[in-house]
């Protein structure tokens, strides 16, 4: 299936959940914060929410700003 | 007589919490990360600015902002720069909160509210700001609101709950420092008026240490920055005068100035003089 | 990337002798003994100004000046306050230097020259003071030169062998702070083309502590001042305000200031937002 | 070689009609009628601008408004002064409207709309003013819009269908002039960005001719004022003193003044000079 | 209640002579002389000022200015532009009565006197002016002269006899209007004490029309300009609008402008408000 | 019948017109305009509008203002 | 014998006087003032006065000026 | 003989000394300086300096001052 993510499209196997889709970015130790769809979903549904085709999913941490 | 047992600035309580620093610094625009944590420590902040933004997920890009700042020992304050309506900024405050929440971080329930008007001038949208405020109030969240100088726009997010309203005194990173100083003591007046401790944080324009200095002559409970020590030749310096000059204007508002006279008051005595004085 | 190895401000150099203080506080006009010598430690000035005036040959005072102040700690700088014409100045400057010279005092040879114009603006005479200033300096005499903020007086002050030039900001005591800082500019490029450390030092005016603030940030050397100190409602508080202030202005001016801009700087990036940027 | 065939104020566009005065005053606050039509005169205003209120039904009070001005030789402009809510100021509207149809005044369809925020201030309500604003455009008002110095506020009107944006330069009767002329410059910006006869008139705070003069040199299309005519001790010789002022700025705005320089520009040739010139 | 028979300004008297026009206006630094005298119409000025040089003997250059200006219709102030030491300024002084007495122009008498102290900024010498200001009133001429705005270096001028003391608002040619209108206060308040109609003219430094308003509001008697105007991109449209500042500034400043107050003032009146008013 | 008239009761028959009420306050002349709860009656409908009972009238006019 | 006239050098025949040096230089009708030696020498002198050689001359008249 | 000190006139025996003037009022062991007829006499000369009917002195020390 394809997901946008951080505005790029993705290909990913169907059934990927939101730490799957972490894991394979090598953030599922980073502090982020990560949005489906504009809803966030916060880090203790990450196991069990899983991402469907079309999906838009934003992964975001803190950088400096003022 | 008046004395005073000590130059100490009295803390200042900011959303249910206290502060011994009323400077509030951000952390975007050094040219490093080691400068910028030399200058967060010489300014003296316990709460520093962040941004939220999108993971790099392709290109590498070194040591993050986490992996720099001592995130112990700071309240991070996530911003909602770059928002320009009220649905985006709260968004962003939420994805905010979730990873300061990770983190463990008193900011977590904090956010520093931005909905712009304009990107040139990037000034703050009246009524977007407002129903943000609003909707961020009702989810839990310590509002701390980036205001225009329009007093009536300030008064409002007050009554919506804001935790600070903070007008700015120029446009962001213009360097200008108060072009208005009129419009925030109208703002001190209306907000204090029955809530003498409601805190009132100037941000955004500073562009050196006499705008911090006059900002807390004002009656401004802190201040609130970044390019003016960001971008400074030396920033770490610029912090240092930064933290000077904001406890300048803080006891100095606090030791009753003179009254400005049009003429002179000389400070020698004429009693005793031996020379001609003109008339006598 | 730009560090500091400290923040420490550099001492002043002023008349062959260095000083790590730039503040110049006046001892007049304070209610009281004990508070006009707290407010001296809290400013942390070296260098503190009197006045001569007659002996009180009848009436009782109590406690003299000289009796209230620890004199081994400053270098006490006589000025000619309430002098209206040079002859009176350089007598009143002669009669401070044989006291000092009795006390062993390295104020001895210094004067704070004032050779007034008028009563009510204590604004000086230019003539008056230029002709006063070559006379002392003939005598040996460090002039200290109370001068307007007339760019060619303060110069032809310089050219006279003064050894600082003194510009007011407003007239003495009147708390206007610096109505004209251009004017200073002008001064400071004048007096320092061929002689960057030739030391200028704002004198009167200053009401609060912003105003010590700019002056530094202007790039003055140092500021002396009295009644802002003195008549404050809490003296000793604004004495550690003016000291925080100078050190802001000082490491400010070090620091290189961001540019004013007309538009806003973000100070967050716009890289990474996920909000929606109009017109994007 | 530049010239100019007259020194004639071009008109002014506005709501669809065209003025040759840019200057708009209010009749509120004068001594007597006299004084008032008199100063209506002397101003050269071809608007004026009136309040609705009720009927004094009991007790006779002389002379009305209506009877004392020649309404067939202005444009009567009814404001909405005394609202803080939308609701009220567009009910005041209404009723304005009916009475100046009734009349056949061509300020019929006009409104100067004010939604107060606040008493002591008499500043807008940013959200409250924008809500009015679209309704009474919806209602075919042509709105002449009283707004804070807030630029996004000021845009937010303008968007909404204001005929006219006017940005206090002050709070209404304070006579502190143009507090922030930089906002004023943002506002311009903001509004004739792609529209650059869009009407900018500046309202409330002007005390006296100067600070008329600066804003039509800011690029302002007009001013509209009261107090600082009506209070004057002399309202009819300020009446003059404001007319000549607006020409004065509108026409030094079209004519490209000097940049400012720090240094002095000598305007004598230094050419044919028979004076010794130090350094030459 | 307070009329006005008229709007007329009153005459000036200067050097025992009368004038309708309190505009002085420069001939130097115009595109071309065709531009010159419209501007000079223009800006109704009576007094215009010229430079002494020397005649060019041997290249041709046309029209010279004494025949292009109309100079039975001026009275033509020579200045003394280019001096730096009092011998020099007196030299030039009685060049220009030379040749303006064989022109038998009123002018032959009078001198713009100016003794310069630096070129970077071009203001005046004060011990210099002041000694050649009593040699030229010695001499019999009627010195108009050029001060900075130093209170007491302006009345020494005055008390040496000028005729009118002119001191700068910001350097010759600058453009930076009036930097310090609290010295100019104060030296109206000097020079007129016990004189009330003694002359002060505001001469150097004006850019634009609210330069020349703030003079005339702060009390000055009339405005010296060359650069603002002849520099301007249409030096006589701008003359135009200087003429109508001028009047502006005067009549404001005899109109009794209101105070300026912190917060508002209703224009309209509370009494017979049919809207809900907060509090009430 | 009552009603309130500029903030202030006022006693009236019944079927009071407002074109009736401004001819008893002698403003039938007078420019001014007419709400009735708040809401406008222009003046077309002054005759044919009859007030009732607890009504609250304002009658408004122009004065100086700025 | 040599003067200097306007800061330049010029030769003349002995005897000039103020009138005959202006004559040389066309400005016989033109309103300037004559300087010799730092002295203003007025108008009716400039028959009588004889220049000498080593004078220095400034020939001056009106320019623009502010 | 008559002298002016400080100002005021004073009765002292022909001969006084500037020495014998300060231990007349005190003034001794006190830091101060002194002026006879506008010329200052430094410390080393007060106790040969005679003062003569009709000086005017002064005695001044340091006070407050800015």
């Amino acid at each position: 299936m394809q997901i946008i993510v951080n505005g790029a499209p993705e290909e990913h196997p169907d059934g990927l959940s939101i730490s799957d889709l972490l894991h394979a970015h090598n953030l599922s130790a980073v502090p982020c914060a990560v949005e489906v769809n504009k809803n966030l979903v916060r880090k203790p549904q990450h196991d069990e929410h899983t991402l469907q085709e079309g999906d838009t999913v934003e992964i975001v941490s803190l950088v400096g700003g003022g | 007589m008046t004395t005073t047992e000590t130059a100490a600035v009295e803390p200042m309580s900011l959303a249910g919490r206290t502060f011994n620093s009323r400077l509030f610094v951000g952390t975007g625009k050094y040219p490093d990360h080691a400068t910028m944590t030399a200058a967060l420590d010489a300014s003296g902040a316990e709460v520093i600015t962040v941004a939220v933004r999108r993971e790099r997920l392709y290109n590498e890009q070194g040591e993050s902002l986490l992996d720099a700042i001592d995130t112990s020992r700071y309240t991070i304050l996530p911003n909602t720069a770059g928002c320009f309506d009220p649905e985006d900024a709260v968004r962003v405050s939420r994805l905010g909160r979730e990873i300061l929440e990770q983190m463990g971080n008193p900011g977590a329930s904090w956010v520093k509210l931005e909905v712009l008007g304009d990107k040139k001038t990037l000034l703050p949208d009246p009524t977007g700001t407002l129903e943000a405020c609003k909707t961020l109030v009702a989810d839990g969240f310590q509002v701390l609101c980036y205001s225009s100088d329009d007093p009536i726009a300030a008064l409002r997010l007050k009554e919506a709950g804001a935790a600070s309203v903070m007008p700015a005194g120029s446009p962001i990173g213009s360097g200008q420092g108060i072009l208005n100083p009129a419009n925030i003591v109208l703002i001190l007046d209306l907000l204090k008026e029955h809530d003498p401790t409601y805190p009132v944080i100037v941000d955004a324009g500073v562009g050196t240490a006499s705008d911090v200095t006059l900002a807390m002559e004002l009656g401004a409970d802190g201040v609130l920055l970044n390019t003016g020590i960001a971008h400074a030749q030396d920033p770490v310096r610029m912090a240092h005068a930064m933290r000077h000059a904001l406890d300048a204007g803080l006891l100095a508002y606090r030791s009753g100035r003179i009254a400005k006279r049009k003429y002179a008051s000389a400070s020698s005595p004429w009693e005793g003089v031996i020379a001609h004085i003109p008339g006598e």
